[in-house]
């Protein structure tokens, strides 16, 4: 039963950091701003909930885990509401975002 | 030897960190990375078992000096100014000191030694006596609470007055900032006025 | 917190929280909003377990467009309806739609957000509008 | 495992620097100091796990506090002053 855990446990961190990697080299492939949002929001949400699922698996039933949870329920509320604030940042002061050349824009100016 | 090698490798993010600040003259981007380079000392603090100056630093160096930061930027100017004297005596002086300071530390007792004079007068009565003594968990805490009390809250009544006075500063600035916004206001409708005259 | 639960030390701690509490009491920076948590516990629970599967589904498809060798991205940037009634709701679905990788909340209006999407297809507003229905779901009366 | 967790973080950390120094829009450099702080709020609580001393995810808890505090008030700062209640900048690229 502990070795079940154990594994399922190294199994989350290993996609912890398997998603927190790919975030960041998401956040230098992507060619612009608005692009790159979507990519850290991957090691954002996947990356964290993993990392702090493996974390709780190993600290078994204690109080380390009561924190584990707090912060991961900080981080996953936090979280896209900082990233809604840099887009809407970037929005209001007039960094328009990208549109694929085969759609119509709803919006005047998007190109 | 694990612990070492993370230490080295957030000592090595460190100074390049610490080199982008220097080359950058963007100043919003030095703000960020001074935050990512707080970040960063935080954690080698936590490697180190610095565990209590890793809460201050988050307190202090994340949090409120970014916010600080951008207040000053606010008032001042996006972008560093450029500079072109020479550049040959303060990196004489810079060179010179630091490698007084290296020197000095060639002196001091190894990282961890248990011989260390710090280690060997005060910190073993701190450690053994505090729980007896003061009833508080924390040995830092008591050291900085109780017997260094006096000093701990001279220190606070200096903080303190600094920052009355930086506030007292910075409200008399907004107060003259928004009345010469007024009138500016108050100029563009008189203006407008006169056109609207003159269009009748 | 700490595993440490000696009167005093846990008397210091409701002491200064007390005193913080009253000292912005007097300076009466709290606004007036109170936020009714109109909520059903249930739905609560079983849209967590929706939200968690999306956003496994969503991240998968994000990293698979990173480790494609050219991208495909296509971005959009359209609207999506809300019909949450409070404010808390509203919250909920917006952050659901940023938590979603490859989705992104960039405004917020009173009846519609503003969303920015990586890769877009035809299908997706139908997404936005189901996930919408569900957080309706969840929502429990409140301000009319 | 833990180790292959904090060298995963580390990776991460040296793509966001990367990111965070090359710019190119204030934007980005705001999301990577936002994405690097969450980095760290998961290393130091890894690094609680790999010394086998968990207790210290007190101070992770105020950094993923401090963190969105400092980021909302970033973000708070560039809205209000480009919303015209100040001058316009000076240098119109400085928002690129």
């Amino acid at each position: 039963m502990s070795l079940f855990v154990d594994i399922l446990s190294w199994a989350c961190i290993l996609g912890g950091g398997f998603f927190t990697i790919i975030g960041a080299v998401g956040t230098l492939r992507f060619p612009d701003f608005w692009s790159r949002l979507h990519a850290v929001s991957v090691s954002d949400s996947a990356g964290m909930l993993l990392f702090i699922l493996g974390m709780c698996l190993q600290a078994g039933l204690t109080l380390v885990t009561l924190k584990l949870v707090l912060i991961g329920i900080f981080l996953f509320i936090t979280g896209p509401t900082a990233t809604h604030a840099v887009a809407n940042a970037a929005l209001v002061t007039g960094l328009r975002p990208p549109i694929a050349n085969d759609i119509e824009p709803e919006v005047e100016g998007g190109a | 030897m694990i612990e070492t090698l993370i230490n080295i490798a957030l000592f090595a993010m460190l100074i390049t960190t610490a080199f982008a600040i220097v080359r950058m003259d963007h100043l919003f981007g030095v703000v960020m990375l001074s935050g990512v380079f707080s970040l960063l000392s935080a954690m080698l603090f936590v490697t180190l078992d610095a565990v209590d100056v890793a809460f201050t630093e988050a307190a202090v160096g994340a949090g409120i000096s970014t916010v600080l930061m951008l207040g000053t930027i606010a008032l001042t100017a996006r972008r560093e100014k450029r500079v072109n004297n020479r550049t040959f005596v303060p990196m004489l002086v810079c060179v010179v000191t630091g490698a007084v300071l290296i020197y000095g530390t060639l002196d001091m007792p190894n990282f961890g030694d248990p011989n260390a004079p710090a280690q060997i007068h005060v910190a073993p009565a701190y450690l053994n006596d505090s729980i007896e003594e003061i009833d508080v968990p924390n040995v830092v805490t008591s050291i900085l609470a109780s017997y260094r009390g006096y000093d701990t809250m001279g220190e606070t009544a200096v903080v303190f007055t600094a920052g009355i006075g930086v506030m007292l500063i910075l409200s008399g600035l907004r107060h003259r900032r928004h009345s010469l916004r007024q009138r500016l206001r108050l100029e563009s409708r008189r203006r407008r006025k006169l056109a609207k005259r003159g269009q009748t | 917190m700490s595993g440490v639960y000696q009167p005093l030390t846990i008397g210091f701690g409701a002491m200064s929280a007390i005193v913080a509490t009253y000292v912005i009491h007097r300076m009466n920076v709290v606004d007036e909003d109170r936020v009714p948590l109109a909520l059903h516990p249930v739905r609560m629970l079983q849209y967590w377990v929706w939200l968690m599967v999306e956003i496994a589904k969503s991240n998968i498809a994000v990293t698979k467009i990173i480790l494609a060798r050219d991208m495909p991205i296509r971005q959009n940037f359209f609207t999506a309806p809300c019909t949450e009634k409070t404010e808390l709701a509203q919250v909920i679905f917006a952050n659901s739609i940023t938590l979603t990788p490859g989705t992104i909340t960039v405004e917020t209006e009173d009846d519609h957000f503003w969303v920015h999407a990586l890769a877009y297809s035809a299908d997706d507003p139908d997404a936005l509008m189901d996930m919408d229905a569900r957080v309706l779901a969840v929502e429990t009366g409140g301000r009319a | 495992m833990f180790l292959i967790g904090v060298i995963a973080l580390f990776i991460a950390m040296i793509l966001m620097l990367y990111r965070l120094y090359v710019g190119p829009t204030l934007y980005d450099r705001v999301l990577a100091t936002n994405s690097f702080g969450t980095t760290t709020v998961l290393f130091i609580g890894v690094i609680g796990f790999l010394t086998e001393r968990p207790d210290f995810l007190d101070i992770a808890l105020l950094y993923a506090l401090i963190n969105f505090v400092g980021t909302i008030a970033i973000l708070k700062f560039f809205r209000y002053r480009a919303m015209g209640d100040y001058p316009q900048p000076e240098h119109p690229e400085d928002m690129q």
